[in-house]
């Protein structure tokens, strides 16, 4: 299977006993404990894991370090952020809305003011044209969540499909 | 007076801690809690526990009458406030003491004292302490500041007068840059801490961050327990502290430890506190004091073999000082470091949230974990990102060094991303392992390399994608969900 | 010479503990299994393994020939033996030196030395090391030996010459049961050492044991790390440790400080051990040395601040004792004090078997955890019951006794059996308390009631018997099955 | 539900959020965590539990102490030991067999040694007869288990059901 962390891509084949990691042969064991994979021992040592799923991507703690890695295999690709979109780049608050909902922007304008801890971070407009709000003053929001678009002015119908606050 | 039940007014690693020492001196615990920490481990670690209500920190841990009523409600006859929330609330303070309550911390006026960094300066000027140069105490116009700035030379900080932990302070390079960066800090500290008074300070170039840990009983006996080295920092917060401090001799560490009982002595002082100073080029300076237990407390406690908190009941109960710490009979021994383990990411610390889907502390000799999460614990953004410390003591500081960094590695966590990388890199930095090192080390460090995965990762990977998601020990309830559906499991697609 | 890779030739917590050690010296670590043990945690935690095949003890951990072939296979330098197992083997010892390979131990001789615990005590006599009364070396016969006993006066001890751990001990009240108690005594220590010599030693009514940390290095340097007091016994085996000990001022310390180190000179030794004394009415006897490191031996290091198991691999390598150490510089701080976890019943001590379906150390300020165990390990009855030490530290003796009894109870253990109720009985007793105790503690004790359980047990017992099986979190592979079916689940009859 | 813990024993019963433990109505809160309940919280305070199940039995944890508790309701009791036979008192391995299967005893003959870690066990016949060995030398053995019996000389017919040595 194709499986990428980050940047970073692999080939991963298993076969009983032994993997293929991109053009490396490697055999190994698998220790596995209550929680799960507990350790692969192979000819290089014994490295402890531990992994968590959560649908097709896993996050690998491996002694020490801590990886995000998905299967890249027909994936859904993770939805590109559209020029036209404002997502969290962090989970996070919504602090205040500063421009009105239907209200106009120039690329650039600051739109709303994220708060994560006690620091504040400026959303900004990607392009000229009408603010059409996802979410509201006071919503918690998750990293890479859709906070608002800009539509071209006149042009475009309103978007579909942008939720409300809630 | 003996407490038998204690409200500890406070959440996360510094609940559970206190507790501990609470329930060795056979003392009832009553945790508080927000709506949303129902389940939070420092309510599962007290023997009670009383909801604050739900709603933002405003309305909930740093609500004074909230407290009050949680301790009345509890029958609790004593309050410890932690650190941070109301630990430095004179308000609290008083209201405490007003409802026959003990207060286990320092008087109500030594706080507000402290509290003001202006009047704090003045005061340490007249009792004989250092402090850093900076601008009278009348100044406060933009004009005033302004003269004040070329007479102390540039580049000067701007502070906050109210200030603390960095909040509103900015380094000016150039005079005409003053103005603007005083309209900012003074916006900062208006809606920080509801008064815009702000004062300047000469900056200091590569300043150490050394403090002392002072204690003081109601019989008027003051002194001070050594200190800590708090260089290590992020953007104004520490992140690794260690003691003792290579950068202090035998005479320097003598003549730090007189000016911080001198500091304490002069607003009459009692309980646990901390004087921080900047040490520069072999001369220090008052920076603050904090008027309450630091974060970093536990390694002044391993390397003294001592329990802080206990100390802090007992004086809050009317008992002196230990005989020993009063005749300097202490007997530091070892090497101690701390590191903070931080939910955010290692690079801009921007705060992470998520459930903790795996979470294994590291054990053994010279070892200790102050930890106030566990397995399925939901770290949210509205409280400090602080998940626990760890400290590590060592018989000298190579020993305490390698022990860190072992069980640093050997900590699983998982759900939640943390400074686990950050910690590790300054741990392995030549500048953190030779000691010499200064305020600026995390801006001299190469940035975090972000590692490929070993194949034993991609391994690890590939297995728990083959296997039924059942099958990877997650709870299904605690797993997070970026793809948009709700909770529960599903195959994978 | 520098140790690139250390094969600990044990299993249990002390195999792991001697690998964070290693770890954090830089050194991998090997560890070795039987193979019912192949998933055991000491396994899970070394950087390799090498399986010692299948069989009893006797084939396996004891096998001196298996065990160089491991470290053969696994290309390690260097042997940590542990404590008991092969450790006091002196044939392991010289085969390890004959291997080409550093032995992290005494040398051979004075293992061989102290291991005849007649030659022993003649060696000491020569020494000027008191020695409990006892009969000549030569007599032998039970004739010899009857004659013996009527000088030395009855009651008095049967022992194997060969023996250790009370193993073939026996008391005698009368000279006509001598007879069989030697043939007995013979008989247990034939089996058991290969050698049926025994003798006789006078009985001490109300002994306590006390013993002495000694280190030596290959310079000649030897010195104490001063005692431990390790009266608190169930059938000669030890439960409980402290440090200091009650019984001693700082004159019979410093005598007892003397004469372990004169007992440790008078065989040459190097590395740690520990020189045991029975003290009765202020005067103290020889009793053995455990030419090993020892169970307790983290009571020591809590309270000195070192790491016992680096400096026995840095004396292997060849490094002198710390300057410290040499210079009599040990700053001893605070009060410490063991309780070995056993999976066995309280009452009968009866060891127990089965799989560790819960396992949560407690933590926090001044409590150590060392184990062997964790969740799903599996406890069989073929090695010690030993699971785990609960080391506790505080700044005075009742403040250390405080933390152990919090510690101890905040510990869930579920699935084995163990001696935790006896544990809490010993911190409660008032004899414990008082610091006054002899060996004979436990049998002054009132028994260990078996409290009905609360309220809260009966809910929690019929919440877990109402829900379905699935709920209960046990592992389906990790469930005991007394009722005779096979492990996986079922729905509740 | 009637539980039973050795020789105490209770009437439970459960309603939602309260209880009636014997004659004593107590109103709790549940607190669960990823391992199950984790702890009872009532008017007399906040009490630490953790439970594990097998079958109809359960081992409890609770505050520093352990409770081994069993349905009493319409439970198969346990075997009662038979005068004629031979249980093992502990978990164990048989280390000897004195007696020769088919052999003849006297009532306190040794018939066999269990070894429990380095201590020795004899197991005695009950009464006079010919043992018949359920087990064999070497073998593993749980607490409860049967080990022999002894059947009375020239009366009985031989004991069905026990199984040859494994």
């Amino acid at each position: 299977m194709r499986l990428r962390a980050g940047e970073h891509s692999e080939e991963v084949r298993l076969e009983k006993d032994r993997a293929r990691v991109g053009d490396h042969e490697m055999p190994f064991t698998l220790e596995q404990d209550g929680d799960g994979p507990a350790a692969i021992v192979s000819s290089s040592g014994r490295v402890r894991v531990r992994v968590r799923r959560d649908g097709r991507r896993v996050t690998v703690w491996c002694d020490g370090h801590v990886f995000t890695i998905e299967s890249a295999d027909g994936a859904p690709r993770r939805r590109e952020e559209a020029a036209h979109e404002m997502v969290a780049p962090m989970p996070g608050r919504i602090r205040r809305v500063v421009v009105a909902p239907g209200g106009t922007v120039a690329k650039g304008d600051v739109v709303l003011v994220l708060e994560a801890m006690k620091m504040e971070h400026a959303i900004r407009a990607p392009r000229e044209g009408i603010v059409r709000l996802s979410r509201a003053e006071g919503d918690l929001v998750e990293a890479g969540e859709r906070l608002a678009d800009v539509e071209a002015p006149l042009a475009s119908p309103p978007a579909t499909g942008a939720d409300s606050a809630t | 007076m003996k407490i038998r039940r204690l409200l500890i007014a406070n959440r996360g690693e510094i609940a559970v801690r206190v507790m501990r020492t609470a329930r060795e001196m056979g003392i009832a615990t009553v945790a508080v809690f927000a709506e949303d920490e129902a389940g939070a481990r420092h309510v599962r670690e007290a023997d009670g526990s009383v909801s604050l209500g739900a709603g933002l920190p405003r309305d909930t841990y740093l609500d004074v009458s909230r407290i009050l009523e949680a301790a009345r409600a509890s029958g609790a006859d004593a309050i410890h406030p932690g650190y941070g929330f109301l630990s430095e609330s004179p308000a609290l303070a008083r209201a405490v003491a007003e409802a026959g309550l003990l207060w286990v911390g320092p008087p109500a006026d030594a706080i507000e004292e402290m509290g003001d960094k202006v009047r704090a300066r003045r005061r340490m000027e007249a009792a004989g302490v250092p402090v850093v140069p900076g601008s009278a105490a009348g100044a406060l116009t933009d004009e005033e500041l302004l003269a004040e700035g070329r007479r102390i030379g540039f580049p000067l900080l701007v502070k906050a007068s109210a200030g603390g932990g960095g909040k509103g302070m900015s380094r000016v390079d150039r005079p005409e840059n003053l103005p603007a960066a005083l309209a900012e800090a003074r916006r900062i500290a208006g809606a920080a801490f509801s008064d815009e008074r702000v004062y300047l300070e000469a900056f200091l170039a590569h300043p150490r961050h050394v403090e002392f840990q002072v204690f003081a009983d109601t019989a008027g006996n003051t002194v001070h327990l050594l200190e800590r080295e708090c260089s290590v920092q992020r953007r104004h917060q520490k992140i690794v502290e260690e003691t003792p401090s290579a950068a202090l001799d035998g005479a320097l560490r003598a003549r730090m430890g007189e000016a911080a009982v001198a500091a304490a002595r002069a607003v009459s002082y009692v309980g646990a506190g901390t004087v921080e100073f900047l040490l520069d080029s072999g001369r220090f300076y008052f920076l603050e004091m904090n008027t309450r237990l630091q974060v970093e407390h536990a390694i002044t406690e391993e390397t003294l073999g001592i329990d802080l908190v206990r100390a802090q009941i007992e004086v809050a109960s009317g008992t002196s000082l230990p005989s020993a710490w009063r005749e300097g009979r202490i007997s530091p021994r070892g090497h101690a470091i701390e590191l903070r383990l931080y939910a955010e990411d290692p690079v801009e610390f921007l705060p992470r949230a998520g459930t903790i889907l795996a979470w294994e502390e590291p054990t053994g000799p010279g070892v200790r974990v102050d930890s106030g999460v566990e397995k399925g614990s939901r770290v949210g953004l509205d409280y400090d990102p602080l998940l626990a410390k760890l400290i590590a003591f060592g018989s000298d500081r190579p020993a305490a060094i390698a022990r860190a960094a072992r069980a640093l590695k050997e900590w699983v966590v998982l759900g939640v991303e943390t400074n686990q990388p950050l910690l590790a890199a300054v741990l392995a930095s030549d500048a953190f392992v030779s000691g010499r090192y200064a305020t600026d080390l995390l801006a001299t460090m190469p940035p975090i390399a972000q590692t490929p995965p070993p194949p034993e990762a991609w391994i690890a990977a590939a297995l728990a994608l083959s296997a039924p998601p059942e099958s990877t020990g997650v709870l299904a309830a605690a797993a997070p969900d970026p793809w948009g559906e709700t909770g529960s499991w599903r195959p994978g697609r």
